[in-house]
């Protein structure tokens, strides 16, 4: 008994010394992170990190996996494969709805989803969560996105330079994430075809997640709540004020953009941190990208999206 | 097609300007004047670094004389030309042309090959290379190579042909057969010859007149006639005396110092 | 002619043999031992059921990617050809291009993506730019000391045959530099597979460097790996067949770059 | 002196005037009469204000570049001279690397960037592993094949002075080589520059490639173009730099690359 | 130091096998045995491509004899040495390293060179090449070189000192001044020197011994003994009967067949 309790006490000690190291956040969804570390909530949970500056191209799960990061947050829809291929994450929460729009040019003859067919969308990685959500809504309305019978083509570009694609005429829509729809939208007139926030199914769907690496997730379980509970913190923090984070976000240069834009983004969303809303959201999506042969027809969703995720309420 | 290829060097000076702006100015060639009847063998002989090479480039139009002039049948030479070729000490054969398209080079170049696509083989054959028609140069020897820059340079009929100490790095049997050779050349195509050469035997073997200059600048010191009829005897009575009588002008004792080596 | 080809599979067979075992080894590590991540480093069965179940897939891409790197490296080559006899030909085109080939030469073209998808009509083309611009530098530096180090003499034997300039360019400089220009060759083209990876992360449809992109997205590392292999095979092939090329084609010189 | 340097200006006058003119030309289109995209091309005064407002970051940067280009490039040479060495003098060597070489060598490693990433311990040793494997492929060619290329003659003179294999090897067959092995470091050089920019796509903290990475990200490309000035003008000296040592290295020789 | 040198070659062979596995072996050297006693100067000569060069690289140990043995002061020849040298005929200076270093580059192998430092500054003038310690091969003529050569190989003080037509591609007057030079040098180390030459009258001016070869495969024809004491004088009656003797033994016709010379 003495021994069990000395164990803990040494388990306790490696914890409170332990930094965990965190993606750097961007963007107008990476909120949670931004302002847990802005307004002191990693701090108050008695976390020590850092964060590690990552282009986008490694994104967050990569790095993840390689462990070169403990956690990241990112768009559920960019992990649900790479999960179903052996990607060593556990989710542990859900933090918003959001934040992907589907455009067409100015103007466009492009109204629908079918009228897509044989057309060209850009996204900024041809495996990320905008394709995926263009791959579900496109799969929906019955077009057949499967990854090598697709009846659309799914181009990458570096996000910045999608807009510029679409104006001119290298793609005929392009899958981006806020800001970018908003800045997009007022610089150039597109239109938006589908909007994860608005269009359904999608606007009651958890869009981003927070998960940790498998390593942190075995070795320091309670690292690993103190995240969790400060990402759900923050995003509680966020619903309240959404000007000020979006006055953060511009100060800080978390994101690009203008003020006023951006907080119309961030009032879309529904900022709702939830761990059961996530794992119902990783099915549907696993389903449905199950339905559009993007995800190979062995994969059995439910067991995926049990061993992907981590309770960090019941873990003790 | 009148052969020709009178000479007229006309008080001709050569000044090299020093490599950089301190460097002193370099007197190689000083007021040579000397004139070469069309079809004469000339032999210019003379000790190493005194301007032998430089006058020959003047001869060819490669260099300019800082002052006098040199005519070619009357017309003075501004720069290079068909009419007067010239054969190198080191081998300058194009190394990516076997043999064949070596010795065709300079019909290319005029755009007779199709007209006078026999005439090739006549000159490989002329030198002695038959069978060699599609050899590369780095298979050949020395001595096959210098010939195949001639064959390249008759093929033009040029009406003076220039040699630059063509047989320097040949042993002494290839030199002498190739000796042999280009007298059987020169009767055929009465071409006005001028070599160069930094061997007295070789100069009194093959030429009509030996030009002996001085060390650096190069003046004409003397012009030896030579009036033996080929083949000549290398170990006759009068050939040797020749050769001593041009080793005397030039004053060559064996004992040159070593540094004047240096090039 | 049998027991010479005998004679090379025994020479060759300890190789072969050497490369059974590291195989194997590697699949004891990561099926048995696990000793290596078994998500980035897949059993080679895992592998191989790509490269056999994917073939069609990934020839198409290969396909693609081949497209892509013959147009980009039709047009370096060209390109650095050019400069390279201008510049190491012409005082005039020198004095001009010379310090613009040294100042923008050693951009590395992947730095020039962001200008590059403005400047060109189609992704298509600002790929293909990409690669053409890789390749140019190397080759039109050689190219141009090709030039510059041809032996004086070769050219005033052109000119005692009464050769025009554009003759000695063409007949004497151009062929006199052949050797330093396929060493630029040769490095144009390693640069271009160097670019052709990144060329291939901006607009196109298929390609095998996009496959590894893509695959690498979603965490398919066996995909990875068979997309690794099959550019290695891909592109020493491409090298042999080049150097093969070079040998025919420089078969008058010696010590030329050995393959 | 004087009258040397006033000549060298007045001989490069018109290259400045022209480079004026041209940039005035710019400035006329973009600003004036706003003929391309001015987000995309923005004012020189624009760009000359970032280099001025931002030159520590952009020195920071810089030299976190320098930092990662010099350890890879470090790695990179030495490995590439060492297998060099190795397939070029032993014969043992040469049966078991040299196929290992022409099949992984050509590989771009750019395409290896997922392995990279989970082999090494933090991404900086991957990236600085990218660059050196770029720089070893193109070095190890040229050092196998100018070791071969060693005339044997100067191997037999060191027999009949009793010289032993590590003195032919560090002796005669390596400073024989050396013009090749200048062609393959400067081969090497070159693709480093094109890796590095892919390397500081992953996890590096600064560096002039992730930063004109990160400003293209955030469209701000007066800040892209001041990136690119500053590679332009560091990697072109990085190469005078490396000619002018190779010259004074090789001042035996004729005929070397010019630069 | 005791210096010796005795050199016997007894029933040397040398078979090549062909380029591939179908063509012909080829035998350059066929049963030669000689006896070359200490301190003895021999030239061998004999037609182009016969087998000399095999010969003496068989006695460097560069070639290992098909049968026979080679032996200096009664051992086998297994391998080179520092008691053999060889002057190869091309330059075979190491462009990378100037004429001192050059020079020292034995000394270096065997790690004697602080110990001897001084004796490097002796051979390179014993050459000839004071003022030329700091230049580099490609500024030196071909004589310079060649020398430069002779002191890299002197300065091991070898038994036995080879040469392979050292003075081939050097011009008459150079080569004059070399043959001199190399007298003076023998006389006062008294090593035994082997000199395969193409030049008759070379092979006389120097030697003690010429051995004239048969064309292909090489076989020791005839031993002609030059009695005549140094310095020789080229235009003597004796001398010049002396190379007329030994173009008689080698039937130098001056028109051997031109595809012979194929290299
Ligand atoms: N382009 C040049 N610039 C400066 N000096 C030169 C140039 N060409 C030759 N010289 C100098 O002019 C002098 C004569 O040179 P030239 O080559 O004519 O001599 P040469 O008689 O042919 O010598 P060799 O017998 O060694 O061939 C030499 O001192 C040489 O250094
Ligand atoms: N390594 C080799 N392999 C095959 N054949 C060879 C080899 N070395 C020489 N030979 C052949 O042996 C013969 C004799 O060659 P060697 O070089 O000894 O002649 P040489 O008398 O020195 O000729 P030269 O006077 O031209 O130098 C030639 O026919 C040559 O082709
Ligand atoms: O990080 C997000 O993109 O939500
Ligand atoms: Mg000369
Ligand atoms: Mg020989």
């Amino acid at each position: 008994k003495n021994k069990k309790d000395q164990d803990a006490k040494a388990a306790q000690k490696k914890d409170d010394n332990y930094v965990l190291r965190l993606a750097d956040p961007s963007g107008v969804c990476g909120a949670p992170q931004q302002i847990a570390a802005e307004k002191g909530f990693f701090k108050k949970a008695g976390l020590k990190y850092k964060t590690v500056k990552l282009s986008p191209d490694t994104n967050g799960l990569e790095a993840t996996t390689s462990n070169k990061v403990d956690a990241s947050n990112s768009l559920l829809g960019s992990v649900v494969q790479p999960l179903s291929n052996g990607a060593q994450i556990k989710i542990t929460t859900g933090l918003h709805t959001g934040c992907i729009s589907i455009l067409t040019g100015k103007n466009s003859q492009i109204k629908s989803a079918k009228d897509l067919v044989g057309k060209k969308i850009g996204v900024a990685q041809v495996a990320g969560s905008e394709a995926t959500f263009a791959k579900r809504y496109l799969s929906d309305h019955g077009v057949n996105v499967s990854d090598k019978h697709s009846q659309v083509e799914f181009t990458q570009y570096s996000g910045s330079e999608l807009p510029l694609a679409l104006e001119k005429g290298q793609v005929d829509a392009i899958a981006i994430e806020d800001p970018d729809v908003q800045i997009a939208q007022q610089k150039y007139g597109f239109n938006a075809l589908a909007n994860s926030a608005k269009t359904k199914p999608f606007n009651t769907e958890y869009c981003c997640v927070a998960y940790v690496s498998e390593k942190l997730a075995k070795d320091h379980p309670a690292v690993a709540r103190k995240y969790t509970q400060a990402m759900q913190e923050a995003t509680r923090w966020v619903a309240k004020h959404r000007e000020e984070t979006a006055q953060i976000q511009i100060d800080k240069k978390y994101a690009p953009g203008e003020k006023s834009i951006n907080v119309q983004a961030l009032d879309f969303y529904n900022w709702k941190a939830s761990y059961n809303g996530a794992q119902k959201a990783f099915k549907q999506v696993g389903n449905s990208l199950q339905k559009a042969g993007v995800i190979s027809k062995d994969v059995d969703i439910d067991s995926l999206a049990r061993n992907s995720f981590l309770n960090v309420e019941t873990q003790q | 097609m009148v052969k020709n290829g009178a000479i007229v060097i006309d008080k001709v000076q050569k000044i090299f300007a020093g490599q950089d702006q301190q460097a002193a100015q370099i007197e190689a060639v000083h007021q040579v004047s000397a004139q070469i009847k069309p079809g004469d063998f000339v032999a210019i002989i003379g000790p190493s670094g005194c301007g032998k090479s430089t006058l020959l480039r003047m001869l060819a139009g490669l260099d300019q004389p800082t002052s006098g002039t040199i005519a070619v049948d009357e017309q003075n030479v501004t720069g290079p030309s068909r009419e007067r070729g010239l054969v190198f000490q080191d081998s300058t054969l194009y190394p990516w042309l076997n043999v064949e398209q070596n010795v065709s080079f300079g019909l290319k170049l005029a755009k007779q090959l199709s007209k006078r696509k026999d005439e090739v083989q006549e000159f490989i054959d002329l030198v002695g290379l038959k069978g060699f028609e599609k050899v590369y140069p780095n298979q050949l020897s020395g001595g096959m190579q210098q010939r195949v820059a001639l064959a390249r340079a008759l093929i033009n009929y040029p009406k003076v042909l220039l040699f630059d100490e063509p047989f320097g790095a040949l042993d002494a049997f290839t030199r002498m057969r190739l000796h042999d050779q280009l007298i059987k050349i020169w009767q055929k195509h009465k071409i006005t010859m001028v070599m160069v050469t930094h061997d007295v035997e070789e100069a009194v073997y093959l030429a009509d007149h030996i030009f002996a200059m001085t060390p650096r600048p190069a003046i004409l010191k003397d012009i030896v006639d030579v009036d033996l009829p080929h083949p000549r005897d290398r170990n006759g009575e009068e050939f040797i005396a020749l050769k001593e009588k041009v080793l005397r002008i030039l004053n060559f004792t064996g004992e040159e110092g070593n540094l004047n080596e240096n090039k | 002619m049998l027991t010479g080809r005998f004679r090379g599979f025994v020479y060759k067979s300890y190789f072969i043999g050497g490369a059974f075992l590291l195989v194997s080894l590697y699949n004891l590590a990561t099926l048995k031992f696990a000793l290596f991540n078994p998500l980035y480093f897949p059993a080679p069965e895992a592998i191989l059921n790509v490269l056999v179940s994917d073939w069609q897939f990934l020839l198409m891409c290969l396909l693609y990617s081949l497209r892509l790197l013959g147009i980009g490296l039709l047009f370096g080559i060209s390109a650095g050809l050019l400069t390279g006899i201008l510049i190491g030909w012409y005082t005039s085109w020198n004095y001009w291009l010379d310090p613009i080939v040294k100042l923008f030469g050693p951009i590395p073209s992947t730095a020039l993506i962001p200008i590059v998808l403005s400047a060109f009509a189609t992704s298509f083309q600002a790929s293909a730019f990409l690669i053409a611009l890789s390749t140019w530098f190397p080759i039109t530096i050689l190219t141009n000391s090709g030039i510059r180090n041809v032996k004086q003499d070769l050219f005033e034997v052109a000119d005692t045959m009464g050769a025009t300039d554009t003759q000695k360019i063409l007949r004497v400089a151009v062929p006199a530099a052949t050797p330093d220009i396929f060493v630029g060759i040769f490095n144009g083209i390693c640069s271009s597979f160097i670019t052709l990876v990144t060329a291939e992360m901006i607009g196109v449809k298929y390609g095998i460097g996009w496959y590894i992109n893509w695959q690498r997205q979603i965490m398919g590392y066996a995909n990875v790996y068979a997309g690794l292999i099959i550019i290695a095979v891909t592109f020493s092939l491409i090298i042999t067949i080049f150097f093969k090329f070079r040998d025919h084609f420089l078969r008058w010189q010696k010590g030329v770059i050995k393959w």
